[in-house]
């Protein structure tokens, strides 16, 4: 089971790195939502793995509970990263509709007004 | 008795998830994948349900509840998204 | 002891205040900003004294005991920070208001506020991860002040600004998964407690933690190589953002000094030395990045955006050194360059928003050429470590502290080789911008242009001159107080350094709240 | 637990796994799209209905309290169902077909998918 | 302290305090603005006066004040001899610079900037000579690169000034930089940065291993600032200022500096070979080139700057020497270059001002018109030729007879040879200057017909010029003074004596030679110019703007290069950089032996992990069609929350598949303005590239994780599971942990999801009110779209679905502190019953029926959770601390209260506001775009017929 | 006022009796919890559904819904059958319209769902109108005969129930 997390939480990593070294928004977008899985999926494991142990405590008496603390942190996490998820959407658009081209990388020659070499310099 | 019907139960849906996914991935048209996404989504409540028999605890259930109410939503949205472009117009 | 919590919950207060009921009413939000941020200094200041005796004053939250619940650590270095904080704040707010900024788009005053408290939230913090949900606050807050009033220039920069702090957001969530993994908690005075018990060959997911963390922090402080962000996001921000974010890198930079120096610095076997032989020649780097930026630069915002990565280099070479004497002088140049940067952009904003751009190319002269000559000028030695003011002090600091034959040399060549480069780009441009401006007649073939770009700016009033010239005071001020203000340094260093008094007043269960 | 409850239970859980089954296989054996539509919303539907069941059942056995929140699933499968295969047909019509390969509705308007609804008075 | 001491800080702080008035006086007149430039000058140099008896008599008078003695930084003053000499030269000069400008500006020059830079700089220049703690020496000393930038730059018109003052700025600025680093060495071998201790520790400072680096940095320092080759070519360059800053800088002040420094620390440094061939060569090249540049200059002002250069060179020559001799007349030399250098300069500036050029092939005959300029003029060319009588033969005369006995490499010849070269060009160029200047016919071709000047402007020359030949003459009235310096210079005690005859001795044939040789050397000028000219040789300003222009393109090229605005690079080499110190970091250590064995596989898990990967897989390879991208999301979502299930995460499930939903809900919305498509466009080589750095993080990542996987440790969550009922009132330990063991950080991610809500909706007034708004107007939306917006059977289900999904929402927010759920998934669960609505009936009509503000909501939320955290102040307890109780209501079972389920609500409140104003921004963009806005809930309703029947089949 | 206090008294029985099913407990505070809630959600959610559906014949309702169930259980092992058991070129799918002389949106969205999900016919979408919805059957060899069970075996119990 762990190495099937682990290699689960490999591929959205190395998926979501593929996607966030793109050339356009969107891609970068999934890319992050990817990265986000994969962190969450780790932050999570970092608790171990445990099944049937929900830390719902049991009103009959012991009993074994995962760790519930990376749970708490993991929740924190996703809410975290889902604000961000919308921020990062909208200023994606509002970039696109601002430069009508959703390239996320920005062609520095266009913003240099000053072409001319100053000669005084 | 049970856990080896729990296990037929999961298999059957397990298989059945991987089909889901072959139409996803293959397509061809758009409404296609929705349509597997969808089925999958169903698959998987099937799967929490059984989850919970074979396990003995109802902790699941609302998991299982929210996945039937949001997989509706999505594909709904999934859908006009098509259909319209716009899902709130 | 409810006051630590204050300079948290205060902004947090007005800002949903601001933003969500006085959100039609400029004034009234004006007000109510500059009067928190005004409260807020007061704050920090009363703070400041109660820390200043040396006590570590710890606020449990929700009254549970560290490591187990969330814990405040009040002492010198936050409560020197959170001072920081408010009084930049409250300047740059007042220039924001009377240049009219804050009424370029929308919510300005609202982001201003939980801006600040995610800054402080995340300078009195005790919790590892804590930390992160504030540094959370602080850069979504950052987003939204970052592209105020819109623009496409400042969007796209915006949009990388985003991505690139989100990438950094997942590897620290990455770091913190390792170091749970590793150690089991997440209280930095627990995790300080932890770590000399981690023997020096089993420490290797520790150690990824440890480094990744500081990776972390240096996106955020803008060291090389992951400073890439950081001039085109301080170039397009809006001004008064800009200065506000001069506070951002030192948010990095005290995440390190406060992590690294207390959990993984000294005393620990595991992961000893190991950030410093990565932050030393990174930091070196950075100043020449930044030098080269400055000399390079074809326009004012970028030269200040890459001034600052050059100060963050001298910064954190400094702090690399892990030594109480560094860490002071480090403390010092970083109290510096904050107002330094901030004072940079302030006086860019005043001289930008009278010329078309910001292009260091010659243009009709500005009414008041030589006024903003003279306080570009005064930011500008300030920045490039000259006296009178007190980056030269600073860098004096830095270096006299940096005797370490290894890597002496190297630490001083960058750094003054790094000033000069700055002192010529600064000549350059400023030569450009404020006397080769003069030649230029403000007659009628450019006329034309002038109308087109809207550029007739009234002549600044004193209002609006007001917070450069008071941040150029502050500059003096530290400079002509280095002595004192070095005292308080000190104590706070040592302080720092003292991770068995910070242990014991985090985790002991104290009567006192 | 009784073993006619158990009996049950194994039962519905294997109808309702082979119809899960079903289900997902006719989407990936069936040619046509508009077939595969058939598959799921039938055989899907049933299978947890019976997953469902068996559910109930089997928690009634064990603690000996009717559990009925499995109904709400139902339910809500049985009111969304309907909605999900009307637009999954619709966003493949309004793709695929163009309104010719469709029989006529007989009435003054076309499918909704390519015709406007009759305007309203009070929609101008 | 004394009262000296108190009148030295007065002495150091008048120019500085004088500064501030000039500038604001200009309104009351140049000549006002003169004076009161001159008073604080006037009043310095009074006070220097009256310690002057004192240091006279060889005492040093002291003040400190302790600045920052963490440095070992303190306000310390020290004026001994050498400082009186210095001081008195700033002020006086000083003094007579302030009376000429006034004369010499225009109107049209800015007079108050120029007093008040002339003054700042006279403060700076003179803390250099009276510091008594060589950091402050420092500080100054920078002052004085600054000063002398704005002085030079005066004319901000002329790009001249402009270069000349950036070029000063950088040679001096760089020299400044290197002295930094000395001197902080030398502090660290004394163990103080006070002058006192420094000059008391000459022998450790020479002995230890750090004095080379030290004595060259500082050397550095010395020499770029005093113009030694080959650092000298910024100083005519800065001759572009007004006369009178080059007259005060180029003959007593900034330039002196470098020579003040030599011989300030010349009984540390000194003595050395290292100190004699570095200082002494220096000094005898720099002399003999500036001497010959000197001689071909055309311009008067760049003939002066030359011989500027080349008696520093000598001065240095004297003081490399290391003798005592040497450093007497070094300074002798020292007050008599003052004088005559100062003269000429305004000299010069005289018949700039009079006859408007300074090329003196357009000059000569001046002597009949310019009476007065002309025997000032000749008085001091004379006297910087070193003939008898004047002040400059005497100090020459020292120099040559030092020069004469002083062994280079073994030679005898070397240093007096080229000594006497140097003294020989130094008389062509003086006798050219006035010849070529005063003497000849007179030319009825000058720009501007030149008469003398008014007495303000020859005035300060004049009295100079006097001071030449009283000194000349009587030189024991310098005598004084130069032993009182000189003293002070070697930390000996001397007597020298200055006259005139020293008897036939080398020092005099060299002289004669040199006299004679120089007259020769101007009969042959003109052929020697042709040859000079001709001849090709470096031009140091083009090298010197050739490098400063290659760093600055190179600068320009790297950070333009590195910072290109190419995001995907940045994250690249962020990603790279994660990894390769990572795993660096990793391999410096071991890990403890795995104590924790592999978890069992059931299939149906194994068919999960087969599906992310695939999905997951499937995203990278088809994320071009970003609609089928979102699909495959989807699947990747809904897998791991249902692992999240399986792994004992109920809590994690539910918010995992609701985030789920909203996000792709977003992200549907946000598609619809973005292009449907990404294009094919990275080359493979970058697909290769990316690919490779995906994997390694990927392996990284995932190794991490197994590594950490398969150990147990302690953590503290016992605690949490411990005392989460009894302590938090709740049995879901995670939903304790989030509201209360942790309710700081849920805190702050409601707020964090505030500020996404306040983000999206100003944006979207920023793209609305904004250029982009244009382009939105532009999209077209009759296109391709299916006819019915609003099915009736949709709306018809929503009207059901809608509140049974919103009871979901209450009952999951209310069961969320015992059961999974909480006011997070609550709130995102009844956001995506009000989403199901909007898309039912549309977002416009269903808005209308809103009745609460989303703006109002995410306050009210963040509000009510700060206020349930503060709360707990009523009762002295910390922020965020719970309460909870049970309350039994008979007939109704017992039930829980706790103040977390208030903070939940909060909680709840933020979310659904901040997802439904996320909503509504994005529909309001879209309506901008041309949406319309529909009036009824569904698309038709047969119930209600509509009137106009409409063929359309 | 009653009708403002419970606009659709039906929804809010439901919506009790979905309380009840959800705590899945039955006491009296959540019976009080989900009468507060049933009366108190309609009364929020109310303006989206303004009109207000009569439903006539509650054992009609009972009588429609067992033939529902009973014919989903029929359909399902036929539909299946049809996958399992025959080949693709066999099935012959068929477009069906199917005229409607329901009014009632409601009821024109129950015979849609119920054709959906019941034997071999998914609803595919209305006339622009809602006069006619096309029915896509997935195999018959007689459209009429499925069009007209259609007809007489829901529509016109739901016009019973509607009208
Ligand atoms: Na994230
Ligand atoms: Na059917």
């Amino acid at each position: 089971m762990e190495l099937l997390v682990a290699s689960a939480i490999g591929t959205l990593t190395a998926g979501g790195v593929y996607l966030l070294l793109r050339l356009r928004t969107f891609p970068v977008i999934l890319g992050l939502a990817l990265l986000s899985y994969a962190v969450n999926v780790f932050l999570f494991a970092s608790g171990r793995l445990a099944i049937d142990m929900s830390p719902i405590l049991s009103k009959y008496g012991d009993a074994s509970y995962t760790d519930p603390l990376p749970q708490a942190l993991v929740l924190t996490a996703i809410v975290i990263s889902f604000g961000m998820t919308a921020v990062l959407v909208m200023i994606g658009l509002g970039a696109f509709l601002e430069a009508e081209s959703d390239r996320i990388d920005i062609d520095p020659s266009e913003d240099r007004e000053d072409k001319t070499k100053d000669g005084d310099a | 008795m049970i856990e080896a019907a729990v296990i037929f139960a999961a298999i059957c849906y397990g298989i059945a998830l991987l089909l889901d996914l072959w139409r996803i991935a293959v397509g061809p048209d758009a409404a296609d994948r929705i349509l597997a996404l969808d089925t999958m989504v169903i698959n998987v409540i099937g799967l929490l349900v059984i989850y919970g028999i074979g396990r003995g605890t109802a902790i699941y259930f609302e998991a299982a509840m929210l996945v039937a109410m949001v997989g509706f939503v999505s594909t709904v949205a999934y859908c006009r998204f098509l259909l319209r472009g716009d899902i709130i117009e | 002891m409810h006051w630590i919590i204050l300079p948290v919950i205060l902004p947090a207060m007005l800002a949903p205040i601001i933003g969500f009921v006085m959100r039609h009413d400029i004034s009234l939000a004006r007000i109510t900003s500059i009067a928190g941020t005004a409260s807020l200094v007061a704050i920090a200041a009363g703070l400041t004294m109660l820390a200043s005796n040396g006590d570590t004053h710890v606020y449990r939250l929700g009254s549970w005991p560290a490591p187990f619940g969330i814990v405040l650590v009040l002492d010198r270095l936050s409560a020197m920070m959170v001072l920081l904080t408010s009084l930049l704040a409250l300047v740059v707010l007042v220039h924001a208001v009377v240049t009219g900024w804050d009424s370029r788009g929308r919510h300005f005053h609202a982001l201003f506020q939980f801006q600040l408290m995610g800054i402080c939230g995340a300078f009195l913090t005790g919790d590892v991860f804590n930390l992160f949900v504030f540094f959370e606050v602080l850069l979504i807050a950052s987003y939204g002040l970052m592209i105020h009033a819109g623009g496409r220039e400042r969007m796209q920069a915006g949009l990388q600004y985003v991505v690139m702090n989100l990438a950094g957001s997942t590897l620290f969530l990455f770091a913190l998964g390792t170091l749970y993994a590793s150690t089991g908690t997440l209280n930095i005075a627990d995790l300080a407690a932890k770590m000399p018990t981690i023997p020096a060959d089993e420490a290797a997911l520790v150690r990824v933690a440890a480094i990744l963390l500081m990776i972390v922090f240096a996106v955020k402080a803008a060291l090389f190589p992951v400073q890439f962000w950081l001039p085109a996001t301080y170039a397009n921000a809006p001004a008064p953002v800009a200065a506000l974010f001069a506070i951002m890198t030192k948010v990095g930079a005290y995440a390190i000094i406060r992590v690294h120096t207390l959990a993984f610095g000294p005393g620990t076997p595991g992961t000893e030395g190991l950030v410093a032989s990565w932050l030393f020649p990174a930091a070196i780097v950075t100043i020449a990045v930044g030098a080269f930026g400055v000399l390079g630069a074809r326009r004012l915002m970028p030269l200040i955006a890459f001034s600052i990565v050059g100060s963050m280099g001298t910064l954190l070479v400094a702090v690399a050194a892990f030594s109480p004497t560094a860490m002071t002088a480090a403390l010092y140049y970083m109290l510096h360059s904050t107002f330094a940067a901030a004072c940079l952009f302030l006086m860019a904003d005043l001289v930008v928003s009278r010329r078309s751009g910001d292009g260091l190319s010659t243009q009709p002269a500005t009414m008041q050429n030589g006024l903003f000559a003279a306080l570009f000028f005064a930011a500008a030695i300030a920045m490039a470590g000259m006296p009178p003011l007190s980056g030269f002090l600073g860098k004096l600091l830095i270096l006299d502290s940096l005797r370490d034959p290894g890597t002496m040399t190297l630490a001083w060549t960058a750094i003054l080789v790094g000033s000069l480069l700055t002192i010529v780009g600064f000549a350059r441009a400023g030569s450009v911008l404020f006397w080769k401006s003069t030649v230029v007649p403000a007659a009628e073939d450019v006329s034309e242009e002038m109308e087109t770009t809207e550029l007739v700016v009234p002549p600044a009033t004193f209002m609006e001159i007001a917070p450069t010239m008071a941040i150029v005071a502050v500059l003096i001020g530290l400079s002509a107080f280095a002595g004192p203000v070095t005292g308080y340094l000190e104590q706070t260093s040592s302080q720092l350094f003292d991770k068995a008094g910070y242990i014991s007043a985090v985790l002991e269960p104290a009567g006192e709240d | 637990m009784p073993f006619i409850a158990e009996l049950l239970i194994a039962i519905l859980l294997i109808i309702s796994g082979v119809f899960g089954f079903v289900g997902s296989y006719g989407l990936i054996k069936l040619k046509d799209p508009m077939q595969r539509l058939h598959a799921p919303t039938k055989a899907t539907t049933l299978g947890i209905g019976g997953v469902l069941i068996a559910s109930m059942i089997y928690f009634v056995a064990k603690t000996g309290h009717i559990s009925v929140h499995e109904l709400i699933i139902t339910l809500f499968l049985f009111l969304t169902a309907p909605i999900t295969a009307n637009f999954i047909a619709k966003a493949y019509m309004a793709r695929n077909l163009k309104r010719t390969d469709l029989p006529g509705s007989g009435t003054n308007y076309g499918w909704s998918v390519y015709s406007d609804p009759p305007e309203r008075e009070s929609s101008n | 302290m004394s009262d000296s001491g108190h009148f030295l800080f007065l002495i150091a702080l008048l120019p500085f305090i004088g500064a501030l008035v000039p500038g604001l006086m200009i309104r009351a007149g140049r000549t006002a603005c003169a004076v009161f430039t001159a008073v604080p000058t006037a009043l310095a140099l009074i006070l220097l006066m009256t310690l002057a008896p004192s240091v006279m008599r060889g005492e040093v008078v002291q003040a400190q004040v302790e600045w920052l003695p963490q440095l070992g930084l303190s306000a310390s003053f020290f004026l001994d001899g050498l400082g009186l000499l210095f001081a008195t030269m700033i002020l006086g000069v000083g003094l007579l610079i302030t009376l000429y400008a006034r004369f010499y500006l225009s109107g049209d020059d800015p007079m108050g900037q120029f007093y008040t830079y002339l003054l700042l700089f006279q403060g700076a220049m003179l803390g250099i000579v009276i510091s008594g703690n060589i950091l402050l020496l420092l500080i100054f000393w920078e002052l004085t690169s600054l000063s002398s930038f704005l002085l030079i730059g005066y004319w901000k018109h002329l790009p001249e000034g402009r270069q000349g003052a950036r070029m000063a700025l950088a040679v001096t600025g760089a020299g400044g930089l290197a002295m930094i680093g000395g001197m902080l060495i030398l502090g660290d071998i004394v163990g103080s940065y006070e002058l006192v201790d420094i000059l008391a520790a000459g022998d450790q400072i020479k002995a230890s291993e750090w004095y080379l680096p030290a004595l060259i940095l500082i050397l550095l320092g010395a020499f770029t600032k005093s113009a030694q080759f080959p650092f000298h070519f910024w100083l005519p360059h800065a001759m572009a200022a007004p006369t009178p800053v080059s007259a005060y800088l180029h003959s007593a002040t900034m330039v002196k500096a470098g020579i003040f420094l030599m011989a300030r620390m010349w009984p540390v440094l000194s003595g050395t070979d290292a100190w004699f061939y570095i200082v002494a060569t220096t000094g005898l090249v720099t002399m003999v080139l500036g001497a010959v540049i000197a001689l071909f200059k055309d311009d008067l002002k760049a003939l002066l700057a030359f011989s500027t250069v080349s008696h520093l060179g000598l001065l240095t020559m004297l003081l490399g020497f290391g003798t005592q001799a040497a450093a007497v007349a070094a300074v002798f030399h020292i007050i008599n270059h003052l004088t005559f250098k100062a003269a000429l300069f305004m000299t010069a500036g005289i018949v700039d001002h009079e006859t408007h050029t300074r090329d003196i092939k357009r000059l000569g005959g001046l002597r009949h018109l310019m009476p007065v300029t002309f025997v000032v003029g000749t008085i001091t060319a004379l006297s910087m030729a070193g003939i008898p009588l004047f002040n400059g033969f005497l100090s020459k005369e020292m120099m040559l007879e030092e020069a004469s006995h002083t062994k280079w490499l073994g030679s005898y010849y070397v240093i007096p040879v080229f000594a006497t070269i140097g003294a020989l060009l130094s008389v062509a160029y003086s006798y050219r200057f006035i010849v070529h200047v005063f003497l000849g016919p007179v030319r009825d071709d000058y720009p501007h017909h030149p008469h003398d000047p008014p007495a303000g402007m020859w005035l300060a020359p004049a009295l100079l010029s006097v001071l030449v030949i009283v000194i000349g003459v009587m030189p024991f009235v310098a005598e004084a003074l130069v032993t009182v310096a000189a003293n002070a210079v070697t930390g000996a005690d001397l007597h020298p004596h200055l006259k005139i005859w020293h008897g036939v001795t080398p020092a005099l044939y060299m002289s004669v030679f040199a006299i004679i040789g120089g007259a020769v050397l101007l009969v042959l000028h003109a052929p020697m110019a042709r040859i000079w000219n001709a001849s090709p040789r470096p031009e140091a300003k083009v090298l010197f703007d050739w490098f400063v222009n290659s760093v600055a393109g190179a600068s320009r090229w790297i950070s333009e290069q590195s910072h290109n605005g190419a995001i995907s690079r940045y994250l690249a080499i962020f990603v790279v950089t994660s990894v390769v110190v990572g795993a660096s970091a990793f391999v410096g250590s071991g890990l403890s032996a795995p104590t924790r064995g592999l978890l069992s596989v059931p299939p149906v898990i194994a068919i999960g992990w087969f599906m992310l990967v695939v999905a997951t897989i499937s995203v990278v390879v088809m994320h071009h069609n970003r609609f089928r991208a979102l699909v495959l999301i989807g699947v990747i979502g809904l897998t791991i929350s249902a692992g999240f299930v399986y792994l004992s995460a109920p809590d994690l499930a539910l918010t995992q598949i609701s985030v789920e939903t909203v996000t792709i809900m977003l992200l549907l919305l946000a598609l619809h303005f973005l292009p449907k498509t990404t294009p094919k466009e990275s080359p493979m080589g970058l697909k290769i590239r990316d690919g490779v750095i995906a994997v390694l993080a990927g392996a990284g990542v995932g190794g991490l994780a197994y590594a950490f996987m398969l150990r147990d440790i302690d953590t503290i969550s016992d605690y949490h599971i411990a005392n989460s009922y009894e302590g938090g009132g709740g049995t879901n330990v995670v939903n304790v942990i989030l509201v209360d063991f942790r309710g700081y950080d849920t805190y702050g991610e409601i707020i964090v999801l505030g500020i996404a809500g306040l983000i999206i909706y100003a944006v979207m007034h920023a793209l609305l009110d904004g250029p982009a708004s244009r382009r939105l107007r532009n999209i077209d939306y009759s296109q391709d779209r299916s006819r019915d917006r609003h099915p009736l059977m949709m709306v018809v289900v929503t009207r059901v679905l809608m509140p049974l999904a919103a009871m979901v929402g209450l009952y999951i927010f209310l069961r969320g502190h015992n059961e999974p759920g909480g006011g997070f998934v609550a709130g995102l669960v009844i956001a995506i019953a009000l989403l199901m609505q909007y898309m039912a009936s549309g977002f416009a009509w269903t808005q209308a029926r809103q009745r609460i503000e989303y703006h109002f909501m995410i306050g009210t939320g963040v509000i009510i959770a700060g206020l349930t955290g503060a709360g707990a102040w009523l009762f002295g307890r910390p922020f965020l601390t719970s309460s909870y109780t049970y309350i039994h209501l008979p007939p109704i079972e017992e039930f829980e209260i706790a103040t977390a389920m208030l903070f939940d609500l909060g909680v709840f409140l933020t979310v659904l506001g901040a997802v439904m104003l996320m909503l509504y921004s994005l529909s309001r963009i879209a309506r901008y775009a041309g949406e319309t806005v529909n009036l009824e809930p569904m698309d038709y309703d047969p119930a209600k017929p509509a009137t106009g029947e409409k063929e359309d089949n | 006022m009653l009708r403002r206090l419970i606009p659709h008294p039906l929804l809010s029985l439901t919506l009790i009796l979905f309380w009840l099913a959800l705590v899945n407990t039955l006491t009296l505070g959540h019976l009080i919890l989900g009468v507060l809630f049933g009366i108190g959600i309609p009364m929020i959610t109310a303006p989206y559904w303004p009109d207000r559906p009569i439903i006539r014949a509650p054992l009609k309702v009972a009588e429609y819904f067992l033939i529902v169930l009973w014919d989903i259980v029929v359909a399902n092992v036929q539909v299946a059958m049809i996958i399992l058991f025959r080949r693709n070129e066999d099935i012959r799918t068929q477009w069906i319209p199917v005229p409607l002389d329901l009014k009632s949106a409601e009821a024109i969205t129950v015979l849609a769902g119920t054709i959906t999900m019941t034997p071999g016919t998914v609803s595919a979408t209305l006339a622009a109108d809602g006069s006619c919805v096309l029915v896509h059957c997935l195999h018959t060899d007689d459209p009429d005969a499925v069009r007209d069970e259609i007809k007489s075996r829901y529509e016109s119990r739901l016009k019973e129930i509607f009208q």
